[in-house]
């Protein structure tokens, strides 16, 4: 056949040379590269004592974040539950009542948010979809567990607590849309 | 070197003179009973080897090792006709599908 | 787009096939044929050697339920080596009698297209050599990817769609 | 628990088998469904004669997901995620072609740094794909080491989408319109290593097998097939051009300013197993200088296109901007708008030609979208190719093809 | 005393794994009990100082003969049931005619126990003990036995043709197949 | 006979089975180490302080595994392919010379079991029924992976056994003894017969790698064709026992190359030494032997790919045969000429 | 569903691990050779985890055993669709005893993104699971964190589990036979 692109090159027409039939110098000169490796440094990383370090955008388990006065960002709009290709989101919203102006920033509430964290993907669409900045996925992995029902995943697991913010600065500043 | 285990006077030779015929028998009687030619051939081995051990006796009895000499013939002529019988075996499988000595009378038809 | 291909194109399977209906309105040229047409039509764009649509890209079909009487729709991507173009060829086949011709005996690699759009969609290729399911299992007594069957499985139990009213 | 699994289902026979079944010289061997060959799971049917193979019967879709049918229920953006799942091995390539058909559907312009930007992912992880595919043809020869050089490699490859996207193997990276953020600074550091290193790292690879013989013994002759039958087969990719054939997407109908670039295109003779292994090897050091070409003439400028109907809104002009607003409900629930028509595009994917063929009613999820999966159409050879030689040569074809068992059974 | 105990204790496992060759219904059962017989008759070899004839006895019975069995066994993959049973009356004949040929063999044996005393013959005990060693064996096989051992080698090259040529199948066989 | 002599080589015998058996189950944790280490990795690292308790780990599991049988297939047979696996790779030790005599409690020693004086012959008769153990184990488990596995296992040792026996006449032809401890002896200082006889020796090392099972001649157990090959329907001690097997032939067989080509426990300089201490450098060196070809064996697995069916069948037939045979001519020429036969 | 044992309860009815069950424990969990049954892209990552970077190979785990008669733990790695089921029960019928099973993923375990009419909707509809891995894929990291779970499992576990009535039930409402039963 002719050649369709005029960029075609024939690569493994090399004929075997005699040197090259005789199998030892091949073999000799893997082994040396072997060799060579086997006083290289290691490359492993010891898991459970050595963490890697994660990109800063890495998107691992979620949080559901709270502003700087603590008050919970999510307005239950459902747009992340919509988002969702795998539909693992679920949530009730409900009205915010007065005296709760410190836990909820705007009117409406999720009052049950969950994740199933087994039928999540990790694709960010949430995160994307989120118009008030409530959800976002961390550089955290997800624990594994036993039981099929503990990967479910309520507003206890998600919200972060006041004691223990999750720094997302670093994720946000890399990942802002918009700031070219 | 090894030293020799059985000398010559502890050496009963009578009890040889009874085990290879034994032996032989039953090679024998396994060649009759068994309609399996692989097994029979089989047999035929464990005859020959029984000569190979009166052979061995008696020669090592008399102080000949011309003995010696027949037995490893034997072992030349056994391997090469174990050879043989077993790609003949091989072929009559391949045409009658089976290795008994009963689908050979199939041949005469 | 190169006009001369298309032009060439349209009077060569003109000549022989008046009824084609041609559409450049998609991004590749398209003509739509009947059913019984199909088989030779593509026969002639692989053979005539103007046009030499020699490779098959893909074929497929499309389940359209309001279209009464030609709800299936097969298509058919063409590809020619020598002009660099891909060409459509399309037929419609209602579903109660869903038959078209194969065209493995032109193509070898459309025999498991064809099994998997019968898999799929239930068409029946005449002439086909192995015209079974190939992706789903055998004894599956319906074809998921017409419009009307569900895409879900039925034992998912961890969802809730009482909430946004899922489709 | 009765009604998932039919209990009356014949059970797909699995390689524990008696030898019962042999009959004579005859065996029927189960290739699959759990084989240590089958690198994902599919089953061939073998009838041997001792080592020889007489015939060969192929089941698949095993691992069928239904991802056209689940494209037809899900929006646009969404399905960027269901493409990563086709051929997991170069998942950012399926990604694009994705972005790019709906890009060709809505007519949008794309600027030039988004296209080269694609064009070193999507070399990436064409280097990432071919580099599995010759790791594993090693590892099925029997050189187990040649496995874990260049998967190293690989991981330096999962560092860079994840710096890029925030994912190691299913990326769901870039969005319609162009990319979610820019490079960052730590990738452009980790880019330049790579393009440093690994010329070196992935030459050490090949000494180890390309010129070795009994390597060459293993592989030459095994599982060849003809350029004419390829052609007929619809082979398309690396196999087709083991055969001879210079088909490559990126060159006969360039996409995403693949014409910019100076690249040739590798080709075998005999269309075997050295072949399609010499023909990725090269593969590899065209992607590479590709990368170099594109890394270097960078164009300035915005990592994304002015796609307002598919590209979410910045989230400060969400919060400050009703109208912006506006367009994130309705590009997140879906209800752009969106023109109806059909659109054929194909990317030159790690296996070779990866097709979507796309057609929309105007509505919120394609009508109908079809994926030309170039696994599944050319794994149809797989009989043709291996009839007549050894089982040892059927394990080699089948690992220097590449079948992907998410792309093959959709 | 030790020694004779030994090889009585031998030869009674010899009888009895020969025995179970041809007693045991599945032929590569009967292969190993083969093996297992060789192994004892090797033994007794040893005893008797002959240890190279042992060895080779070894090598070309268990480990060449016996292994081209046992292969040809595993190619044919015979069911168990594929050999069919001998009638109780053949079988009862067969073994009386073998108990009466063992009769004739012990009885004509027996005649041949002759008292030819080792310190009647010209050769010393240390010579009669080396009998068995490879050197003598050496000596004599390529002195005395030089013509019988190279017609051997033909021999075996005979086998060889014959047997590839009996193995091999026809060509339009195969492309029945 | 005295029964101090009996104790004695009882003494020996249980020894050198324990040190097989330590060095076969230590030499998987090395190829593992060596492995990782080729690899870039660390290898083993959680079981004890570097993993070394990895192989009691492995073992302690393996007894406790359940012990399955296959359906249908032959229980005499399957039990006994192990059994007879483990006993040939054992058995060889007994004629292998260690060292050279020591001095314990006022008695002369020999360090080997005993001194076979067709020792030669034997290891060859040990090798040629080691081929029994995977047969009747593959053949019993009533797979046909298994059946292939032992198919190829059975004519691949019986093929390559024919070159290994050629390759070794030559060693026989210069020593002029088929008696190992001859054969050491015979080399005594840097005298070793590797200088002589190189194309000997590399013949000898393949058919041992192929007698072993090694790669690259691993086509009886390769697991990207057939699973396990003979081993597939093994389960608990039964498999350990196959994988123990293939470990100590491996030391087994590196001991033999060390002896027939590398001098034994012979080393340069041994002169300046004698009794005890000499007998125990000399071991020290023949271990440092082995070990060294343990390494190298490894080092070859975890290098190249491995020969196709009937690849090896050719090079085995049609390669190694032929340059054994021509090797065994030139030597037995040389040796006549140097005689004055001429 | 799913744990194959409830470790508070064996321990809770008094029933003590000896010495001889934690060193037996011990020695599995360091030494179990896993069964990979990667049909897709959690493969990759498994194979992922198995490379230098990860290294499985620390536990003891690089010998991958093909066949189920050696393996002591199933890694189920990637999408089991309903025409899959039957493997791999069988699969897991034939692996010998003492058996785990790792449920890497979330398509194995749960069905993931694949709530189609042909996946199946978790491997614990099939087999008993012993550990879900979430992630899609999972990070090498977490195939990890699981094989530590399973061997946090195996420590804790006593020799004779697969005696007890509750391991015999639930292998009965998987209908699955135990064989060699002694």
């Amino acid at each position: 056949m002719e050649s369709l692109s005029n960029r075609k090159k024939v690569v493994s027409d090399k004929p075997m040379t005699f040197v090259e039939s005789l199998y030892l110098p091949a073999i000799f000169s893997g082994m040396m590269v072997t060799l060579k490796h086997m006083f290289k440094r290691r490359k492993t990383i010891k898991y459970p004592e050595e963490q890697r370090v994660f990109a800063p955008v890495y998107r691992g388990m979620h949080v559901l974040k709270r502003d700087e006065q603590g008050r919970e960002n999510c307005t239950a709009c459902g747009l992340c539950a919509v988002a969702c290709p795998a539909e693992a989101i679920t949530m009730v919203a409900a009205e915010r009542e007065k005296g709760e102006e410190n836990l909820y920033r705007e009117e409406k509430y999720a009052e049950i948010y969950e994740i199933n964290m087994l039928r999540c993907i990790f694709c960010g669409l949430c995160e994307e979809a989120c118009p008030k900045e409530a959800i976002f996925l961390t550089d955290r992995i997800v624990p594994t567990e036993y039981e099929r029902n503990e990967f479910i995943y309520g507003k206890d697991m998600l919200v972060e607590k006041l004691d223990k913010r999750i720094d997302i600065t670093k994720r946000q500043d890399t990942g802002k849309r918009g700031a070219v | 070197m090894m030293p020799a285990l059985i000398t010559h006077a502890e050496f009963s030779k009578e009890f040889y003179l009874f085990l290879c015929p034994i032996l032989f028998t039953i090679g024998a009687i396994g060649l009759m009973i068994r309609k399996n030619m692989i097994v029979m051939l089989m047999c035929i081995e464990l005859m020959l080897n029984s000569v190979n051990l009166l052979l061995v006796s008696f020669g090592n009895f008399f102080g000949q090792g011309d003995a010696h000499i027949f037995v490893f013939f034997i072992v030349v002529v056994a391997a090469a006709e174990a050879t043989v019988g077993l790609s003949i075996i091989l072929m009559a499988f391949r045409n009658l599908r089976s290795i008994d000595v009963d689908m050979f009378k199939k041949l005469n038809n | 787009m190169n006009d001369s291909v298309k032009k060439s194109l349209e009077t060569i399977v003109k000549d022989k096939f008046p009824e084609a209906v041609f559409d450049y309105t998609a991004d590749e040229p398209s003509f739509t044929i009947s059913t019984d047409n199909m088989h030779s039509s593509i026969e002639l764009l692989k053979s005539n050697a103007e046009l030499s649509f020699q490779y098959l890209t893909l074929l497929g079909a499309i389940h359209y339920p309001e279209r009464t009487g030609e709800e299936l729709c097969m298509v058919y991507h063409l590809h020619s080596w020598k002009h660099n173009q891909r060409v459509r060829v399309k037929a419609y086949l209602p579903i109660d009698n869903p038959c078209i011709a194969t065209i493995t005996d032109l193509f070898i690699g459309a025999n498991w297209l064809e099994r998997e759009t019968y898999d799929f969609f239930g068409v029946q290729f005449i002439g086909h050599p192995n015209l079974k399911r190939i992706l789903n299992e055998d004894d599956m007594d319906y074809f998921p990817m017409r419009k009307e069957y569900h895409l879900e499985d039925g034992t998912r139990e961890d969802k809730d769609d009482r909430f946004f009213g899922r489709f | 628990m009765k009604d998932i699994i039919k209990e009356n289902t014949k059970l797909a026979p699995s390689f524990f088998d008696s030898k019962e079944s042999i009959d004579g010289d005859i065996a029927t061997i189960n290739f699959g469904p759990s084989h240590p060959a089958t690198h994902g799971i599919f089953q061939n049917v073998l009838r041997v004669d001792g080592e020889k193979i007489l015939s060969s019967e192929q089941t698949v879709g095993y691992i069928h997901r239904a991802f056209e049918k689940l494209a037809e229920r899900r929006p646009y953006n969404q399905i960027t995620p269901i493409t990563d799942r086709l051929n997991y091995c170069s998942s950012p390539i399926n990604n694009m072609g994705w972005h790019m058909t709906v890009e060709k559907l809505i007519g949008a312009e794309i600027p030039k740094r988004v296209e080269y930007m694609r064009v070193i992912i999507m070399e990436l992880a064409r280097i990432a794909d071919h580099l599995i595919c010759n790791s594993v043809v090693g590892v099925d020869t029997g050189a187990l080491t040649s496995f874990f050089y260049p998967f190293n490699q690989r991981e330096k490859i999962y560092e860079l989408y994840e710096e890029v996207c925030g994912a190691r193997l299913t990326t769901n990276i870039g969005r319609i319109g162009g990319f979610e953020r820019d490079f960052s600074p730590e990738f452009h550091a980790k880019l330049k290593t790579f393009l440093k290193t690994f010329s070196k790292e992935f030459e050490e690879f090949d000494s180890m097998l390309a010129r070795n013989r009994i390597f060459m013994d293993r592989t030459k002759g095994a599982g060849p097939i003809s350029a004419e039958r390829a052609l007929e087969y619809s082979f398309s990719g690396p196999n087709l051009r083991a055969a001879g054939v210079d088909y490559d997407i990126r060159v006969m109908k360039p996409y995403s300013s693949y014409e910019d670039f100076d690249f040739i295109i590798p080709v075998g003779v005999n269309g075997d197993t050295y072949d399609r292994f010499m023909v990725r090897q090269e593969e590899i050091r065209q992607s590479l200088h590709i990368i170099n070409q594109a890394y270097k003439n960078l164009p300035e400028g915005s990592y994304k296109g002015d796609v307002p109907d598919f590209y979410l809104p910045a989230k400060e002009d969400v919060y400050n901007n009703m109208e912006a607003l506006i367009y994130h409900f309705k590009i997140v629930m879906g209800e752009t708008e969106i023109p109806a028509g059909e659109i054929y595009h194909s990317v030159e994917g790690g296996n070779g030609e990866l097709g979507y063929y796309l057609i929309s009613d105007g509505g919120r999820t394609p009508y109908r979208l079809q994926f030309r999966r170039p696994c599944f159409i050319y794994y149809q050879a797989y009989p043709e190719m291996i009839t007549g030689s050894t089982i040892s040569d059927a394990v080699l074809t089948m690992s220097s093809m590449n079948i992907i068992a998410g792309e093959l059974d959709a | 005393m030790t020694y004779e105990l030994i090889s009585y204790i031998l030869g009674g496992l010899t009888i009895g794994s020969a025995l179970m060759v041809i007693l045991s219904r599945h032929p590569i059962r009967s292969v190993m009990y083969l093996v297992i017989t060789f192994f004892f008759i090797s033994g007794h070899m040893v005893l008797m100082n002959a240890q190279f004839l042992a060895i080779v006895n070894v090598i070309v019975y268990a480990g060449a003969i016996m292994v081209l069995f046992l292969f040809v066994l595993m190619l044919l993959n015979l069911n168990k049931e594929s050999e069919p049973k001998m009638s109780i009356a053949s079988q009862v004949a067969a073994i009386i005619s073998g108990g009466i040929f063992l009769l004739v063999l012990l009885a004509a044996l027996s005649e041949s126990i002759l008292p030819p005393m080792p310190q009647q013959m010209s050769k010393s005990i240390a010579d009669i003990q080396n009998e068995g060693l490879v050197q003598n064996l050496g000596q004599l096989l390529f002195s005395k036995y030089i013509v019988p051992f190279e017609v051997s080698s033909i021999l075996f090259l005979a086998a060889m043709v014959g047997s590839v040529l009996l193995a091999k199948r026809e060509k339009q066989n195969t492309e029945e197949l | 006979m005295d029964t101090a002599l009996i104790i004695e080589k009882f003494v020996l015998v249980v020894i050198l089975f324990l040190i097989s058996l330590g060095i076969a189950a230590y030499s998987t944790y090395f190829e593992r180490k060596l492995a990782a280490w080729i690899q870039d990795r660390v290898g083993p690292d959680r079981a004890g302080p570097f993993g070394i308790l990895q192989p009691i780990a492995d073992g302690v599991k393996m007894f406790l595994k359940e012990d399955f049988t296959p359906q249908n297939s032959d229980k005499w047979l399957f039990i006994i392919g192990p059994g007879i696996a483990m006993f040939t790779a054992l058995i060889t030790s007994a004629i292998i010379p260690w060292g050279p005599d020591i001095t314990l409690f006022g008695r002369t020693m020999s360090l080997q079991v005993t001194d076979f004086n067709v020792g030669v012959l034997y290891i060859f008769g040990v090798v040629s029924i080691g081929v029994y153990g995977i047969m009747i184990g593959g053949w019993a488990s009533n797979n046909k992976y298994s059946l292939f596995g032992a198919i190829r296992a059975s004519s691949q040792m019986i093929s390559y056994e024919l070159a290994m026996g050629i390759s070794l006449i030559t060693i026989v032809l210069m020593s002029g003894s088929l008696s190992l401890t001859d054969i050491v002896n015979k080399q005594h200082g840097m005298d070793w017969n590797i200088w002589y006889q190189p194309i000997s020796f590399l013949v000898f090392f393949i058919c041992s790698l192929a007698e072993t099972n090694r790669a690259p001649f691993d086509l009886p157990e390769c697991e990207s064709e057939l699973i396990g090959g003979y081993h597939t329907e093994y389960s608990s001690m039964k498999l350990g026992l196959f994988l123990f097997s293939e470990y100590v032939a491996m030391f087994v067989s590196s001991a033999l190359m060390a002896i027939l080509f590398f001098g034994g426990y012979n080393f340069p300089g041994m002169d300046a030494f004698s009794g005890n201490l000499l007998a125990l450098l000399c071991v020290v060196a023949f271990f440092a032997k082995i070990f060294f070809f343990i390494f190298v064996i490894m080092w070859i697995r975890w290098t190249i790919p491995r020969f196709r069916f009937d690849q090896l069948m050719h090079l085995g037939w049609k390669t190694l045969i032929p340059i054994a045979i021509i090797n065994m001519l030139i030597t037995g020429l040389v040796i006549a000429f140097n005689q004055g036969w001429f | 569903m799913g744990k194959i044992e409830d470790l508070e309860a064996i321990n809770g009815a008094g029933y003590q691990l000896t010495t001889l069950d934690k060193a037996v424990g011990l020695a599995r969990a360091n030494s179990m050779w896993p069964l990979p049954f990667a049909t897709s892209c959690c493969g990759i990552e498994f194979m992922a985890t198995m490379g230098s970077n990860y290294d499985l190979s620390r536990f003891g785990m690089e010998r991958m055993s093909f066949s189920p008669r050696q393996a002591d733990l199933l890694i189920v790695a990637g999408t089991i669709s309903k025409k899959l089921g039957p493997v791999l029960k069988q699969v897991y019928e034939q692996m010998s005893e003492p058996k785990w099973v790792l449920s890497v993923g979330a398509c194995a375990s749960s069905g993931g993104i694949f709530d189609t009419y042909s996946v199946l909707q978790g491997i614990d509809r099939v087999i008993p699971v012993d550990v879900y891995v979430p992630g899609c894929p999972p990070r090498p990291e977490q195939i990890i964190d699981g094989v530590m779970k399973i061997h946090e499992l195996v420590k804790t576990e006593s020799l004779r589990r697969r005696y007890n009535d509750e391991y015999k039930n639930l292998m009965k409402t998987y209908n699955i036979e135990l064989k060699n039963d002694e």
